[in-house]
């Protein structure tokens, strides 16, 4: 498969930009962070995303869905890093749409909600203060005909609005994914507000019952793995959409600010810097599609590449957002320019599925050394 | 037992009988750091206690001379107070730009009386200062300078616009660049100018940053009357007296990061991360960044040691300022980003009492001003390459 | 079974039974590399044999017409072709100034009756190729050409000199750059034209290198006959001929680090450096420098196949040849210096067998004119600022 | 104690450098190279260092020494690392002769002969492939009224003309340093040509033995991290002297090589690359001379000091050469210059006493992380 986006996913991307530019500019973000919004979201933007086919890209057809792989969501995911959308895509239109796929019958009637934009579902993974997927500590014990969890759960996104909850909890097998009602008794959410104005919550579960049917397939670890790829692949797209967007800001400032009597990106040192990311940037996109072309093809085998691109897009995005602000100079620095929400969102995105640090680590262990 | 050692035994004494409890240890929040001023505010009134017994004595300027208020210590026994303040974990007394800027300006260029009006109000911590450098649209280029000041005989009058000037909202005078000369080119036609900032017709608007509330303000000025005795240095060179203290400027800010009481990154890390069986922090990647950097840092300490000492010999070329600026603030966000990764999740709240306000978030992104403020990075660069390197067109 | 499908399984057929076991595996020596030409050597009969076969088929260039002998193959046929390739191990068929750079240029810009002249020979590996860009003086900096051709009707006299024509020693013709019109400024009347490097008044000698004896030379043309029928595009707009040439060429230099049969860095290491109880490379440090290096170069390679497919359907913008050549070089660097990291004091032999002739030293020292041949990376910066970036004044 | 020479340093600092750049400049090291001379020092050389008081800058007066500290040492290691001099002065000057002071008087009459220049000794340390003073294999065992040697060395400096070999050996107690004759049965004793042009061989030791009275000191491993301690500080030294000479190479060719029609150090992308890397050096001569000035004053805390000298000075010159070659361009690939010379030599002193590697993990650790 080439490594280019077909004709069909170039104009989705053409729409998904226009869209977002129009609809959910950084204007709206800003909105949301200032009127100190409750829900963080818009559910009215989400619905348009149900409208514009997006909330359901990877839902299949016969739930309303688009039916359209990880290429496409990776498409969508970076138009929302361009324009930094606050908005369920993520947790729901990713995370809660590919483990609810591989649910029963009666898991999988959710699926059309999503797809319309009328359901946020919060997927709660990690725990403690980084993304450790070996180190699953909320539990799953078997009680009467259901299960009983007890744990605490970090960075839960979009938890505080979320209308489903989906947990994942060590069983004696493996770690399984849940299905937990926000509102059942001895679910504590606490909302978090965070540096990018995006939505998180802590969840604490203190023995929560749920019926045996909230395991969503098995609990051998496999969906949980699979869930965790689709996370780290879409983030990594949605980091590139972000550190493009700032890095084309830059050169627009580069291009225009003057100083000693010349535009500032007239400056040979500052031109070699631009174009040392314009590489790095460049060989970050190759590594994303890769990841998201095998989460399509051979999702199996999708992993090392999901790794080198989440990695990538940590190193090449951390370095766009740094040269972002400093070349904007103490305009830069302050909250009206739109830069430093980049490297907000940036700093955020490293954390979520893993930092470039986490999956250094993976690929050497699964490379032998 | 030699001179240094009697100081040394002497100081600690001293240190033991009048450095409260309270003002030991890591300074835990701004309000605990100490500014002095007419309208100074304290976090308890011991803070207030060891600004007055330091000053007194001199040692919120301990190299200045006595005469003016300051310590009169030899750069080694001010080693020796430092290392003192360092092991008894002491907060600053004062933390002043009258001390680390104006101060030493004032004692290059300033009239003697200027001298005597000045110098011990600020190491008593008196009147707090703030600096008038930057404006809209000047950026690093000084040379862009707008704000006038027009000549009325015994003063001038001044109109303009500044911008960056940290706590100028909270500040009782400033020193400040003026255009005395319109017709002048470039560097020429600036002086450098000191007033009160109550005098009518100046005002102050706090800046919103990307790390939140800042220090750092616009200041406007609408006809604001200066007396000429307040002039520093020659009129139309204040390039010459802004040069000097912006190299000063440079060391301060390049080892602003340098919290000297702060345990080692990797520690911090290892407290919210964990270590392996081996006693290494269970993060490798991330273990192996830290250690790079704590060897770069505890090099650019040693740097700082020696361009101090180089400078005492008369060695030091000032350019090397330039130096220590552009990598003590490059090395400072290296620190933060380094933080942040430590840190995890929990370092990227920006609001409630479990992260103390976003505390790290706040002060990773803090950091990325550090390269930009007092000459960036690259004008830093610029200056290594054309004083230092003599490089051809630089 | 799809189209690809049906061409993998005979690819796939055809290489189990025509490519000799003594062409897989990695490539052990210098000697083993096949280059063809009029004087050719073959470490084994296996090798020449492999050549020939290959050669045949047209797949030294997998992707030329097959009018000029070339394979005819798709893009996409032509991964499959370089995967069974890569599965089995095998080691190149055949080394090529003539297929890497000058048959795209022939293609691009030469005759009908150039292209079915020299592009066939150079397939089947008969006549070895060499360029003539540099010379003395110039270095990156094209526009100083000083090789002169002076017009004498029907062939040029050709009097000059240049510098890093790799195995011009070796090479049975030359591609050159020359001034056909020295009055024209800058980079207009310089012409490409081709001869044989056995023309009288050609000589040649080689550079020693600070890896040792190299494959570049300088070489010397006194009075040498050019015929004008080997002008190769346009009189004095060789410098079109050249820039499309050098973009192929800083695709490959880009490429060239990359030994596809290879093992990951950090394996190589574990055999010399051992691993902890937890299966680690017992090096942290190092470890960690080489996991980012091979994540840098695991991404690289799929940016390199990413310009590939870009170029094959229309959306590849010229300097996005800059891009690879500059970072695959740079990238190339900082392997080798983990390599020599990872060899320690046996990778720092420079003679004897133990050490094969000091070949990790020599292979690390070759490295550091990664970012030096085929343009400088700072060339290929400003290449990238200019063309893709659109700065000012780039 | 300021961080900067005294008057007096300052003087030696001078007579080294004009010393070594009269009497040994880059040409002294080529014409052994190129004859491929079998010592691969010149013993003249090493007499004048004799001389000029150099080879027994370590060793006490009262043995005919200069009596000076590891402060001095490193200046003259400095002007040796400008020079690229080959010369004993590390493995003889300040290894031997820190080693043989801890020694008895019989052992102490190899000082004066070292003072002299007269005498070349070389300390072999290192095994395998890198520098892992934890992992010493080579045993020494009681045997009789001696002991017995077994093992094999790797990187010892001047092996192959040395005239002693003190030799690291593992006992019951710990590490120690044992004088072994070059000639005694059982020793081997290859010449290992280096990439730099400087003497190292292996040496091999089957059933070697010694008298008791061989053993310096105690077998404690005290003299033998003691002596690593000066070895790694003087190399430090010698990389700052080296790296600094290719930079003012660099510099002066920045100044004169036209391109385009100016001057290459006029582009500016150049002059930051310069500037960044003037910082580099310079903050690491500050962590070199601290590590000397602990080494003479306070020699127990001088281990992680040490550690942060070589680290640093493995970075910064590792830099500071690649910037060379790539700067001069063509010319800096070729033999005939002598930035190459400079980088091979900057290789081979990142392996002695601990690459970059070694003493960033010797810091983790010391440091509790």
């Amino acid at each position: 498969m080439p490594l280019i986006l077909t004709e069909e996913q170039t104009m989705l991307e053409e729409a998904a930009r226009g869209f977002l530019a129009e609809a959910a500019p950084i204007a709206h973000l800003r909105a949301l962070r200032d009127s100190r919004d409750p829900d963080g979201v818009s559910r009215d933007l989400w619905t348009s995303f149900g409208e514009m086919g997006f909330a359901g890209v990877l839902v299949p057809e016969a739930h309303g869905g688009s039916g359209l792989g990880a290429v496409e969501a990776g498409v969508i995911a970076e138009a929302v890093g361009r324009n930094l959308v606050p908005s369920p895509f993520l947790s729901t239109g990713v995370l809660a749409a590919t483990a609810l796929q591989a649910g029963s019958e009666e898991q999988q009637r959710w699926l059309p909600e999503i797809a319309a934009g009328r359901l946020i579902a919060a997927v709660a993974l990690d725990e403690g203060c980084k993304h450790r997927p070996d180190q699953i500590e909320t539990t799953a014990t078997r009680s009467g005909n259901g299960w009983r969890l007890d744990g605490a759960k970090a960075m839960v996104l979009d938890g505080h609005v979320a209308d489903l909850l989906i947990v994942a909890a060590r069983t004696d097998e493996g770690v399984g994914l849940f299905t937990v009602a926000p509102g059942a008794e001895g679910v504590e959410v606490e909302r978090t507000l965070m540096v990018d104005a995006h939505n998180a919550a802590r969840v604490t579960l203190s023995g929560v019952k749920v019926q045996a049917d909230a395991l969503i397939g098995a609990a051998d670890g496999g969906l949980f793995r699979a869930v965790c790829a689709y996370g780290g692949a879409m983030v990594a797209a949605e980091m590139t959409g972000a550190a493009e967007a700032a890095y084309e800001q830059t050169l627009a400032y580069l291009r225009e600010r003057k100083q000693f009597g010349r535009a500032i990106g007239e400056f040979q040192a500052l031109q070699h810097r631009a174009a040392h990311l314009y590489a790095e940037l460049e060989i970050t996109k190759a590594a994303v599609l890769k990841a998201l072309q095998l989460l399509d093809s051979d999702p199996e085998a999708a992993g090392p590449a999901v790794s080198v691109a989440k990695a990538r897009a940590g190193k090449s995005s951390e370095l766009a957002v740094q040269e972002a602000v400093q070349m904007h100079g103490g305009v830069g620095m302050t909250d009206e320019f739109d830069v430093g929400l980049f490297m907000k969102r940036i700093r955020v995105c490293q954390e979520l599925f893993g930092d470039t640090h986490h999956h250094a680590e993976r690929l050497a262990r699964l490379s032998g050394y | 037992m030699s001179d240094l050692e009697t100081f040394r035994a002497e100081t600690r004494a001293w240190l033991e009988a009048n450095c409260p409890p309270e003002v030991r240890g890591p300074v835990r929040s701004e309000d605990e750091a100490i500014w002095g001023g007419r309208n100074a505010t304290f976090a308890t009134p011991a803070h207030k206690l060891w600004l007055e017994r330091m000053g007194e004595r001199g040692w919120t300027a301990p190299e200045w001379p006595k005469e003016y208020g300051g310590g009169g210590l030899s750069r080694e026994e001010a080693k020796v107070l430092a290392s003192e303040l360092r092991r008894i974990q002491a907060q600053p007394a004062l933390l002043s730009f009258g001390v680390w800027m104006l101060g030493p300006a004032l004692l290059a260029f300033g009239t003697e009386e200027q001298k005597k009006r000045f110098l011990p109000e600020i190491v008593r911590g008196e009147i707090r200062w703030c600096q008038g450098y930057s404006e809209p649209g000047a950026g690093s280029d000084l040379a862009g300078l707008q704000t006038r000041a027009e000549d009325r005989g015994d003063h001038w009058i001044v109109n303009g616009q500044k911008i960056w000037t940290s706590y100028a909202d909270k500040a009782d005078w400033i020193f400040c660049l003026v255009r005395t000369d319109p017709e002048a080119p470039k560097h020429l036609g600036i002086s450098f100018v000191l007033f009160d900032m109550e005098t009518p017709g100046v005002t102050t608007r706090p800046i919103t940053l990307i790390s939140g509330k800042s220090p750092f303000c616009e200041t406007f000025f609408d006809d604001v009357r200066v007396e000429k005795e307040n002039l520093v240095g020659t009129l139309n060179r204040g390039w010459d007296v802004a040069k000097y203290l912006l190299a000063h400027e440079r060391t301060m800010i390049g080892a602003m990061g340098e919290d000297l009481n702060a345990r080692p990154l990797g520690q911090v890390a290892a407290d919210s991360l964990g270590t392996d069986e081996a006693g290494r922090l269970d993060d490798p990647m991330l273990r192996a960044r830290i250690a790079g950097m704590e060897i770069d840092a505890a090099a650019f300490r040693l740097a700082l040691e020696r361009v101090g000492d180089k400078h005492k010999a008369g060695k030091a070329h000032p350019a090397e300022a330039s130096m220590l600026k552009y990598y003590g603030s490059e090395l400072n966000k290296r620190r933060h980003e380094l933080l942040m990764a430590a840190g995890g999740f929990d370092a990227l709240e920006w609001e409630g009492e479990r992260s103390r306000e976003g505390s790290a978030a706040r002060s990773w992104l803090r950091t990325k001003a550090n390269s930009i403020e007092g000459g960036t990075s690259e004008i830093q660069l610029n200056i290594i390459a054309k004083h230092l390197l003599r490089l051809p067109g630089a």
